[in-house]
């Protein structure tokens, strides 16, 4: 029981974690309708910046959230300008080969520039409080509150401010919102932006607990898929909802599966998006925009 | 019409790869074109010509490079100081050809096949990583040339049956070996073990369970993680529930740093941690500062020890050297791969010719002590005489404890809790 | 303005193809004669099994559009089944299968494979069959990976290094020279066509009296058997095989980069991407030493921006490409 | 040509309802066509037209009531089925296969029933490219037979759509908006060829908004809005029915 329960809690502050990680790749892909395969590559740059400002400036990496949103949202503004706007209403396979294409370039440009060592940015306060009988490392916990907190503040500029309002009448339908006056370029590179740096700064959040490198990328970005299939397109709190599913599936497996648990913990995951795809082609709760009126 | 045109220009093309393939890739460190024309007159030169692929570019660049530095100090040395190969009464200058295999199983086949058919090498390197290294000798054993390496550790090499391949490097399974009997010996009951499903930790591993045994430690869990974990809690929590005395994990470098983040983010608490693949490195202590105390890691080779010969001098006069030459310290890779090339370069003065069953019969009954270690090669090609050192962290240096007759230091048993540190 | 295709002359035209890829075969087969290295036998059987690779992606991801990101699972069923075959069978009367024997059966593999996991994935679209295929594949290799006693796990099998170059050259040609001339006949029957038809309007070829899922389905199946044969060879060439040797993204993205720079769904771009790929990554990429990924991901870009149809995509329909556009007018500024 | 009620209708509906969420598309929906008519389908947007024609295609799922062709119970036939027993449609955005030439367009829309598996491994038949041109000629745009289909006008696409779904030779033929987006000359050609295929035999069920199109070509005409009928008759009586009028014009 003890256990369970210490699962189940290390599970909740992973998919915390995870659903801001997805949020990202979902919102793109609902205003956009692009699959960005560069996902992962965005968080790999988050971390790399979150460590380089620790190691030659000191900074911790949750206070370097300061500078690394700020300066991502930029890169992605110019990113969407330059080439995604280029792939938005192309073929998908179009989009899809650009983003890999780009996610491939990224990991390699960071591989010659830092090497493929891993890097790390060892935080002082690493270790672990005693709650209940339940420990809480202290890292992962304070992440689970700051991405909570970028959630809420993310839902309620998407909910309530204008502009947060033109991005989501551009989801819903571009065409209209173009009727009405929302000038969409702008709202597209704006949306890039946003999600570009909630990305990066995920990265820049988990810098303290796992190792840095330029090929770390992928995995997250199909952890970030099997989330957005889980809760929906451009959802926060679907995001939340799909994080913490597959937060506690994982943990629940690694825990509970003898020798091997670790091992399948990846599977678990890519097992889950397949059967979702398959068994309920428009997500968990409904939210994968349809390609095409489907047959049967 | 078209099809016409775009037929011809395929097989236009198709040609043109099939005649231009023996040209590309360049040669990395030699040029091949010389060492063909010098061949016709190989016997009034008396040059030996041995072959390697070793990564330069790739997923192994790294170890590629301390590869490449190693084998580079045995020639600087065979062919400026030590004057050549004595076969016969005559001294024979080294050529080393030498490729990239871009870390490619394919790539590295086919520079092999390149090696031993276009360059006519007399011998063989051995590529770094078990992977490569299997590609490779498979290729060499067909052509029965002889592939002597000391890059790929992992115990499958050596179940196959090949003649031709040597290894001077101590085979995975006995990396735990001597760190496991100085625990057991200091009073350690139970282990656990973690491993990265890949070839050469999965054969760490199952050595550690054989050697857990040998000495009477109970094994209390094994659990498996995959290639590229980012997070080993779930393994570290599994374990701290089951209390045992010795932790033993490993793959990566990368998996070290985890470990030791895990095991202090949840109190786990274990009396010793040996981690198969990190502690040897300096990066290590560079990566995760003081909570790399106490930690104890397995080392194929450390400046430290005091094995000597007469060629090289002590190990630390190889470090000496190898650091004039190449300007930095050296890895245990350059260490075995210069034992490697110093091994194939004992052989053939033993067999007192060039012939490869000559040779080959001259490894088999090699016995000596080199600066890295005795070589002794048992009939499988393993290097079977070279104990594994253990190193443990203290104060933040690398120091060695292990076998007795290297070891610089005491091993600290039991490591302190993380509370108490 | 509309487009003219010009028309092969019905009966001599259409086999003109066929023909001179026949011819092609018979000079390679000669080839040997002249005297080679078995280093370039061995060159030429690896060049062979990419343009096998090529050519089975397109089927699926060209011909029939479903663009499998996942298509290197194929291969390692095929490279599993092979030496789980030829090391150790307990269950079998024989204890090993001899290479031949052993071939067909990672081909079969394959394709059952493929008709298991083709029939729930097949019916998602776009996207999602990609990513679905993405998540297969790597599901697969860890579940290879866990499969200890059948697969040995994370070291692999090591297969009996029994190398025949020349063996080699010949088996990869005869499957080469058979794949493509199998898709040259597909892309002409009306099983073919109705996979472009499936390509092009799903509902419509449906609704038009195509059974979608079945056509779908034996064009993966034939795509993943013929995949699998060349896992199985690579298997027994290389005669080592652990997960992460045997399933690497890369050898999926190596299969779609040749397919797009030919052309996606043509017959003889594919064979063209792969030879050209192959010469580029030696020739060129082995001296750009470490930054040579970088390019591929660069050049993939590039290409899907300014190259979408390929290098006969381009050719065949010079409207659709900017750089085709950029041709076209030249030449007809040259015409005027 | 007024349909005999006593015969067997080809296409019969019975209680079809469809539901998006909890909003029924099409709702408990009665029709029948009988060989040989030419039955309209109107009703203003967003009445359930298209759906009821998908739902008869079975390219959508029914969630009750039962659809019958040729007598038989087609309610869970795929859709490739029914059009091989003889249903062809066409659709309100046009479905053609825009990298095929149009005369490819036309050979792969061929017959499907008793298609042996040899003949699906051969090139298109002889007789099916003389079918083919003899279509395209008959629909006035053999010109553009080795014309790509993506680089047609929207009329040009609308008759070749027509042209590929006559090519297996249907019993009935299911038109959606075949008018829209196409000019006047175009439509009259239309008009024209329909009324020579029924002359020879062939049903039609055809939506559509162009109301002169309706009142010169069907025999009866059903009328929805809000996904259920609203009523039925012959295009006089429904252009002076008050119900219809409402629905189209608000109340």
């Amino acid at each position: 029981m003890d256990q369970f329960l210490q699962a189940l809690v290390s599970g909740l502050l992973l998919g915390g974690f995870y659903a801001v990680m997805a949020l990202g790749l979902s919102v793109i892909w609902g205003v956009m309708g692009v699959i960005n395969l560069a996902h992962g590559e965005f968080l790999m740059i988050g971390a790399y910046m979150a460590w380089g400002l620790f190691r030659f400036f000191g900074l911790d990496p949750f206070a370097s959230l300061l500078l690394i949103l700020p300066l991502m949202f930029l890169v992605g503004y110019l990113l969407q300008i330059i080439l995604i706007n280029r792939i938005v209403e192309r073929p998908y396979l179009m989009a899809l080969l650009v983003t890999f294409g780009v996610s491939i370039a990224l990991a390699n440009t960071f591989k010659i520039l830092f090497t493929s060592d891993p890097r790390n940015v060892p935080v002082v306060y690493n270790g672990s409080m005693q709650l209940v009988g339940i420990t809480f490392p202290i890292v992962k916990t304070i992440i689970f509150f700051v991405a909570l907190l970028s959630m809420i503040c993310l839902q309620i500029f998407l909910q309530r401010s204008r502009l947060g309002k033109s991005i989501r009448a551009t989801a819903q339908n571009k065409n209209a919102a173009r009727i009405v006056g929302v000038d969409i370029n702008r709202v597209y590179a704006i949306t890039a932006g946003l999600c570009i740096a909630l990305t990066a700064a995920a990265g820049a959040m988990i810098s303290p607990t796992q190792a840095i490198f330029p090929f770390m990328g992928p995995p997250f970005t199909l952890k970030a898929f099997t989330i957005t299939a889980l809760g929906g397109l451009g959802r926060i709190p679907g995001a939340l909802l799909g994080g913490i599913i597959l937060g506690i599936t994982e943990i629940l497996v690694s825990t509970y599966v003898q020798g091997i648990g670790t091992n399948l913990g990846i599977v678990t995951s890519f097992a889950l998006l397949v059967l979702i795809l398959v068994l309920r082609p428009q997500g968990l709760l409904g939210g994968l925009r349809p390609l095409d009126a489907e047959a049967e | 019409m078209r099809q016409i045109i775009l037929l011809f220009s395929l097989l236009l093309v198709a040609s043109l790869v099939l005649t231009a393939c023996p040209g590309p890739p360049a040669p990395v460190d030699a040029p091949d074109t010389a060492a063909d024309s010098a061949r016709t007159d190989a016997d009034a030169e008396k040059i030996i010509y041995i072959g390697g692929a070793v990564s330069e570019t790739g997923k192994y660049a790294r170890e590629g490079q301390d590869t490449r530095q190693g084998y580079g100090v045995w020639l600087d040395w065979v062919n400026n100081e030590y004057g050549g190969i004595k076969i016969a009464n005559h001294r024979y200058k080294v050529e080393l050809v030498m490729y990239d295999d871009e870390g490619d199983p394919d790539t590295t086949a086919r520079l092999v096949e390149r090696l031993i058919n276009e360059d006519r090498v007399d011998f063989l390197l051995g590529p770094y990583s078990s992977t490569l290294t299997q590609s490779a000798s498979a290729i060499a054993e067909k052509y029965g040339k002889i592939m002597i390496e000391g890059n790929g550790a992992a115990e499958t090499l050596f179940e196959r049956g090949f003649q031709n391949l040597f290894a001077v490097l101590t085979p995975a399974g006995n990396y735990t070996q001597s760190a496991l009997q100085m625990l057991a010996a200091k009073g350690a009951k139970t282990v656990v073990i973690a491993y990265e499903d890949t070839a050469f930790p999965t054969s760490v591993a199952e050595g550690a369970q054989r050697w857990a045994a040998e000495y009477g430690l109970e094994l209390l869990g094994v659990e498996t993680y995959p290639k590229d974990v980012a997070d080993v809690s779930g393994i570290i929590s599994k374990f701290k529930r089951l209390e045992a005395d010795v932790f033993i994990g490993g793959g990566h470098f990368n998996d070290a740093v985890l470990f030791i983040r895990a095991a202090k983010e949840l109190d786990f608490n274990p009396k010793a941690m040996v981690i198969t693949v990190g502690p040897s490195n300096p990066k290590l202590v560079a990566e995760v500062g003081v909570d790399a105390e106490y930690i104890i890691g397995p080392t194929q080779w450390e400046a430290s020890m005091n094995y000597a010969d007469e060629y090289f001098g002590s190990a630390s006069d190889y470090a000496a050297r190898y650091r004039e030459m190449w300007d930095e310290s050296p890895t245990y890779q350059a260490a075995e791969s210069t034992a490697t090339a110093l091994a194939l370069h004992l052989a053939i003065e033993e067999a007192n010719s060039l012939d490869t069953d000559a040779v080959r019969e001259a490894l088999r009954n090699l016995d000596v002590v080199t600066f890295y270690g005795p070589i002794d090669f048992d009939e499988t090609g393993k290097n079977a005489s070279k104990p594994m050192g253990a190193i443990q962290i203290q104060g933040g240096e690398i120091l060695v404890v292990a076998p007795g007759n290297a070891a610089v230091a005491d091993l600290l048993y039991p490591a302190p809790a993380w509370k108490d540190r | 303005m509309i487009a003219k295709v010009r028309r092969l002359p019905r009966f001599f035209g259409a086999w003109v193809g066929l023909t001179l890829w026949l011819l092609l075969m018979l000079l390679l087969a000669l080839y040997p004669y002249t005297g080679v290295s078995s280093l370039t036998l061995f060159v030429g059987s690896q060049v062979f099994v990419l343009v096998t690779l090529a050519s089975n992606w397109n089927l699926i991801g060209g011909l029939t559009g479903y663009v499998d990101f996942g298509h290197a699972v194929f291969f390692g069923i095929g490279a599993y089944v092979m030496g789980i075959l030829v090391t150790h069978l307990p269950l079998l009367i024989s204890p090993e299968w001899s290479f031949w024997q052993a071939l067909p059966i990672s081909g079969v593999a394959a394709a059952v494979f493929a008709l298991l996991i083709g029939l729930p994935t097949l019916r998602l679209k776009g996207p999602y069959f990609s990513i679905a295929m993405l998540g297969t594949f790597v599901v697969t290799r860890e579940i290879v990976r866990v499969l200890r006693p059948l697969t040995g796990g994370g070291s692999g099998l090591s297969l009996p290094p029994i190398l025949n170059r020349l063996g080699d050259y010949y088996l990869m040609l005869g499957v080469m020279g058979l794949v493509v001339a199998i898709i040259w006949w597909i892309h002409r029957s009306e099983f073919g066509q109705s996979l472009i038809a499936i390509r092009e309007d799903e509902i419509g070829a449906e609704m038009r009296g195509i059974n979608t899922t079945l056509h779908k389905i034996v064009a993966f199946m034939i795509a993943a058997f013929f995949t699998g044969i060349v896992g199985g060879f690579w298997a027994w060439q290389n005669t080592v095989i652990d997960p992460d040797v045997v399933f690497i993204e890369a050898r999926t993205v190596e299969m779609v980069m040749m397919s797009m720079l030919g052309g996606l769904g043509t017959v003889w771009g594919p064979p063209l991407g792969a030879v050209i790929i192959y010469f580029l990554q030696d020739v060129v990429w082995g001296n750009l030493f470490g930054v040579h990924l970088l390019v591929l991901g660069v050049l993939l870009v590039l290409l899907a921006l300014f190259l979408p149809e390929g290098i006969l995509g381009a050719l065949e329909d010079r409207s659709s490409t900017s750089i085709g556009r950029l041709l076209g007018r030249v030449t007809s500024r040259g015409r005027n | 040509m007024i349909a005999d009620t006593t015969e067997q209708p080809l296409l019969e509906g019975r209680n079809v309802s469809k539901y998006f969420g909890g909003l029924a598309a099409v709702n408990n929906v009665d029709f029948a066509v009988c060989p040989g008519e030419i039955v309209g389908l109107v009703g203003p947007n967003g009445s359930g037209k298209t759906t009821l024609f998908d739902c008869l295609s079975r390219l959508q799922k029914i969630d009750s009531g039962q659809i019958l062709f040729k007598g038989q119970d087609v309610t869970r036939a795929r859709p490739y089925q029914i059009a091989r027993m003889g249903l062809a449609r066409t659709f309100q955005v046009i479905r053609v296969y825009r990298k095929m030439t149009v005369l490819k367009n036309m050979l792969i829309s061929h017959q499907w029933k008793d298609r042996s598996i040899l003949r699906m491994l051969q090139p298109s038949h002889v007789n099916t490219e003389r079918r083919a041109r003899e279509l395209l000629d008959f629909l006035q745009i053999a010109h553009l037979t080795d014309a790509q289909a993506g680089h047609l006008s929207g009329g040009q696409r609308r008759l070749l759509e027509i042209g590929m779904a006559l090519m297996p030779d249907p019993d009935i033929m299911l038109l959606d908006e075949a008018t829209s987006g196409v000019n006047p000359t175009l439509i009259e050609t239309i008009k024209d060829r329909l009324r020579v295929l029924n002359a020879q035999g062939k049903t039609f069920l055809l939506i559509e908004h162009n109301i002169n199109f309706i009142v010169d070509l069907c025999s009866r005409v059903y009328v929805l809005n809000h996904g259920e009928k609203l009523a039925e008759g012959t295009p006089q009586e429904i252009i002076e029915n008050e119900a219809v009028i409402d629905a189209y014009f608000g109340s």
